[in-house]
């Protein structure tokens, strides 16, 4: 799923954050933003999934019948982990499965996908700062949705997650999937555009 | 429909998992009602006389209380954002979350309401009209509920907010409970518990609609 | 010889903290409970049975009364084992918090519900007979209210322990709103006494201890003597389950991390 | 046998809180004894599953 | 000292930032009051007898619905480790947190219950008496209502399990609040309102013990 | 301040989550804590800071007073920033300032450090991810203890306020201080020790 951004602003607490912002990422591809910490990375982000408003300019989906919206297409993974610390990890990972319309089956191989699987039955809520991290991104590997919108996905990981959450998305990306992802480490991901918010600003400025 | 359920069937867990889910608020329900006759004095005529109308204020503010963390709760942790983004209509996620808030406060009151009723000296044959009146009700309170949280999503101590909010469409919900309540209980003449019953079911009808409308559209706001 | 004094002191002074322990452990609890139980249950049987029937059948229907006294052979003892109850579990939480006795907060759990019962069953019986005897199931009176409160504080007390995952976080917060408690609960009492004679000084009926006629003292005791077993032997059953929950817990999640 | 079941007219009152208390207490143990066999079978269970992984 | 003022500064600036501070709890008040009428008929007779209890069941269930937050909100965002860290004993702190407590839900509404007695018909020369009382017995709530706040503590959905461990422990304050205010405007022949009042300054005067030291040994064992 | 640790072990919800870890910190020495997530880092500082039961073993403070405790002498900076969303940037740098007993001069310093100066008076709440994570480090650089306890300080911080901390740590260690910090990625400080939780977990098993 392609996506095409024309002279997108962004307004937020009556401050500009950044304006004019035009870019496209094709099937395939994966775009990184980068830009110091306030440039409006995640910003950017809530506003192609349709979480913020969007002051001026467009966004549209390149390759989407009718009536798709952005909401069908999409999945986001903002700085929360939408973790219920009550219900144990593969609870809080079914009812994704249910909400999504995901079969149930998937929910194993999701929670493999960043080794949670031994830790399926502990309730969220005793999990470590990166084990919460990789429940939530195991979203990634149970709903299928074209385009991925990433915040800083690498926050909290080890370095053997890193690695799986590197081939996730390097699968997704070679099964025509797109991402977006604002992070300040390098995810060492092959063939990815930089955009950097902060060029943006400069010029704006 | 499966998406609407397995939303139902979470929240209910969690609501038993952190708070033993009804139990909770019967237990609350009980405490406010035994604290008013400290409050008021232990006359049980004037107690009995007031007894519906405090039934039905008890059990609007279990409901207030619970409200706060309705959609505040989602929104803290992220889950807020992706329930927005799933393929289930907002409306439809916004009526799930006024269901399983009605499961686990409005349903086991109505259920208590006899035993509570004892403690204040109701008769025993007007606890099946009560129960009634409650039944039909208190989903209202949790359907108009939702659209106050809905409001209040994003303001931390949302709880005095949310009660503010909500409050004045609590009204008719309260005079119409209360008249038929009582109506059955002190047996006032003419129909007028019956009339009372019915209206109270197009408040709930109308709050059906007026419920998952509002509060997807105050979401849709507040998330922005 | 010399630096043997101190190692010595340093073995002996193990020594004396693991008889501590090993008194306090809960593999000898669930062996000494195994072979105390049966005895209980039989007194607590015993009790009840002989009790009941001197209640029935030899005591006298008291002369202002009448046979409604007999209520009292229920309300009384129960009335006496919720305040045991809380005693317990006001104790095993004083014992839980400072000395960090194994065994204390399990025995603070398992005495909540069966005080709580107890109290009810004290507010109930007390409600009927409130009913022949002043003419309604319910008064607010200096009894009866502080009764009501002391079940809302077992509830709870209850309540937190439902609601806290980790039994050993749990158990430490519990131990401080029990010990919290029992400071309030003669409060609760004296003030409810005081508030009473302001408002409802007709109604309230009291039966004085030496009007009690010793035909009807001794049935008492003999029941409330087999209350007593019955609550120990409910009490000792539940701190076994609750040992073994703890057990399940631990084992399952050490299968989790392994 | 009428007479001792009315109790001098307060038969009801004597006989359900005699009731109440057989119930409740017989209830309080069937439920804490049914917990215990509960709590029994799930360490079976359990250390059915993990032979001899004893807590150091 | 320094330490504990700047506690109080920033938590009533909190409270006023978010929640317009007293006002909310006012117009909370407010609401109740005027619920009430509707739930148990508009006999102003009966409304003013009740009066004083409603009163102070109101100013409960306002203090309750505050008292959520309390410690909640600084335990989730990682201030309360540093308060436990910080040189100022706990103790102090959690003073402080009932002071500022006090001073955005007690005390407003100590300031508005002549306005709201005046709602009720309540005779102006009780008005005083009733402050008097008001003012003798909320602190208590606060302070009570810490050590309930302090115990759940990372517990979510708190604000019905406070309500369950704290309300018992209300009441004493309930029934000689509402004994002194009553004796105050109804008139009630000796000199037990006097009494009353003596009896909640011992309940608050304790509660300034227990209040501080149950709450600081409950976070203590709540956060580890 | 130094810091000895002997043979500290830690119990989370009845699992164990690290043995018999020892370990000494001198005056001007940093050490890092490494190992995969869950392997018990942030639990070693809540320890080290008294936030978290110790279930066996020993912490001593090294050359400190007859009555001062690890309170008294320690920093602790967790995965939360305690930040209150409603108060001015400043606003909350200043209540910790009062409440640490910090002379209010130094609370302009202290946002210079992590370059907050000119969103001073923004309500905290409006701050991007970042720049509330400078906010709550901030606190370093305002309050004076000889004991820094840091649980992933770097967490969303580009890579000038890495420099930033970075300068902070190394005056800090200079001036004879301590660090114990967690992390995942190299906060490229010369001279630090490591420790790797994961080969203290993998010696237990
Ligand atoms: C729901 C209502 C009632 C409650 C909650 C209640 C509560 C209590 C309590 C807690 C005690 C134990 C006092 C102590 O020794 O510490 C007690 C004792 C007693 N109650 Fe009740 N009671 C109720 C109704 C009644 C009624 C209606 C009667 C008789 C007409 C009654 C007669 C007695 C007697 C004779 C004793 C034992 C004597 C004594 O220890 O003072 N109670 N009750
Ligand atoms: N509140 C809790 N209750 C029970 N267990 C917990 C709790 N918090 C953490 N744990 C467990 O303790 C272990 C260590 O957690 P900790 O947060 O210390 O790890 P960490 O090294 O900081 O990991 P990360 O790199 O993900 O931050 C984990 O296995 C975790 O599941
Ligand atoms: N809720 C809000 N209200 C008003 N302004 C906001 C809000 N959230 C963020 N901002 C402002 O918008 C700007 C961009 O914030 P954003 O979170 O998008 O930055 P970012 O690039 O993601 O930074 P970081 O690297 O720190 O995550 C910042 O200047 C911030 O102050
Ligand atoms: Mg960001
Ligand atoms: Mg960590």
């Amino acid at each position: 799923m392609g996506l095409t951004v024309t002279k997108l602003s962004c307004v937020r607490g009556e401050r500009q954050v950044f304006r004019d912002l035009s870019f496209r990422v094709v099937p395939g591809e994966m775009l990184t933003l980068v830009g110091p910490n306030g440039s409006g990375k995640s910003s950017l982000l809530r506003q192609l999934a349709g979480l913020l408003e969007v002051t001026d300019g467009e966004i549209n989906l390149d390759g989407a019948s009718e009536d798709q919206t952005i909401a069908d297409v999409v999945l986001y993974a903002g700085h929360l982990d939408a973790i219920k610390a009550p219900l144990s990890v593969s609870e809080n990972l079914s009812f994704w499965a249910e909400f999504y319309g995901v079969s149930g089956i998937q929910v194993a191989n999701a929670l493999e996908a960043f080794s949670l699987g031994h830790l399926g039955h502990l309730p969220a809520g005793v999990l470590s700062a990166g084990q919460k991290r990789r429940l939530g991104l195991s979203r990634l590997a149970l709903i299928d949705r074209p385009l991925w919108l990433l915040d800083e996905p690498t926050v909290s990981l080890d370095t053997a997650s890193i690695a799986a959450l590197g081939d996730l998305m390097r699968a997704h990306l070679n099964t025509g999937g797109s991402i977006i992802a604002a992070t300040h480490v390098d995810l060492g991901l092959e063939g990815t555009r930089t955009l950097d918010l902060n060029s943006i600003r400069g010029a704006q400025a | 429909m499966n998406a609407f359920l397995s939303l139902v069937r979470r929240d209910v867990r969690l609501a038993t998992r952190v708070g033993g889910g009804g139990g909770m608020a019967v237990f609350f329900f009980l405490i406010v009602l035994s604290i008013v006759p400290f409050g008021i004095g232990p006359d049980l005529n004037l107690l009995t006389r007031i007894a519906p109308g405090m039934l039905w204020v008890a059990l609007l503010l279990s409901a207030l209380l619970t409200l706060d963390r309705l959609f505040q709760a989602d929104q803290e942790d992220g889950t807020l954002d992706l329930l927005i983004l799933a393929p289930q209509p907002l409306e439809l996620t916004v009526l799930a979350k006024a269901v399983s808030h009605w499961l686990t406060t409005g349903l086991p009151l109505v259920i208590a309401a006899p035993a509570l009723g004892l403690m204040l000296n109701l008769p025993l044959e007007g606890m099946l009209p009560l129960m009634g009146a409650m039944l039909v009700g208190s989903p209202a309170l949790s359907l108009l509920g939702a659209v106050g949280a809905a409001l209040s999503v994003g303001v931390r101590r949302g709880g005095l907010l949310i009660s503010l909010l909500v409050l004045p469409f609590y009204v008719p919900v309260l005079i119409f409970g209360v008249s038929a309540s009582r109506a059955a209980l002190v047996a006032v003449p003419g129909d007028l518990g019956g009339q009372s019953l019915l209206l109270l079911g197009a408040v709930s009808l109308a709050s059906l609609v007026v419920g998952p409308v509002g509060g997807a559209a105050a979401l849709r706001v507040a998330i922005k | 010889m010399v630096p043997c004094c101190p190692a010595r002191g340093g073995l002996h002074q193990t020594d004396m903290a693991w008889s501590i322990h090993t008194y306090a452990n809960p593999t000898r609890f669930m062996n000494f409970s195994a072979i105390v139980l049966p005895y209980v249950w039989a007194l607590a049987g015993a009790g009840i049975g002989i009790g009941l029937y001197l209640s029935f059948f030899v005591a006298p229907p008291d002369y202002q009364q009448g046979d409604s006294v007999r209520i009292m052979f229920v309300h009384v003892p129960s009335a006496w084992l919720s305040q045991f109850g809380y005693g317990i579990m006001v104790a095993s939480s004083i014992v839980a918090l400072i000395f960090r006795h194994p065994l204390a907060d399990v025995a603070a759990k398992s005495a909540a519900p069966i005080g709580a019962v107890f109290t009810f069953l004290a507010l109930v019986a007390g409600g009927l007979w409130g009913k022949p005897m002043w003419g309604t199931y319910w008064v607010w009176d200096a009894r009866t209210t502080s009764t009501l409160v002391l079940l809302f504080i077992y509830l709870g007390y209850m309540a937190l322990w439902a609601t806290i995952e980790d039994p050993n976080r749990a158990a430490r917060v519990a131990a401080v709103l029990a010990i919290v408690g029992a400071v309030n609960l003669p409060i609760i009492r004296f003030s409810v006494d005081w508030w009473n004679t302001l408002h409802q000084p007709a109604s309230v009926f009291r039966l004085d201890g030496p009007t009690i006629h010793s035909s009807l003292l001794w049935p008492l005791f003999v029941v409330a003597l087999g209350f007593t077993f019955f609550f120990l032997g409910v009490f000792m059953v539940r701190m076994r389950a609750e040992i073994l929950r703890r057990k399940v817990r631990t084992l399952q999640m050490q299968q989790a991390a392994g | 046998m009428d007479e001792f079941l009315n109790m001098g007219g307060y038969g009801p009152y004597i006989w359900s809180s005699f009731l109440i208390a057989a119930i409740v207490m017989t209830g309080l143990a069937l439920q804490s004894w049914f917990d215990l066999r509960k709590q029994k079978r799930l360490v079976a269970e359990l250390e059915a599953r993990s032979p001899k992984k004893a807590r150091p």
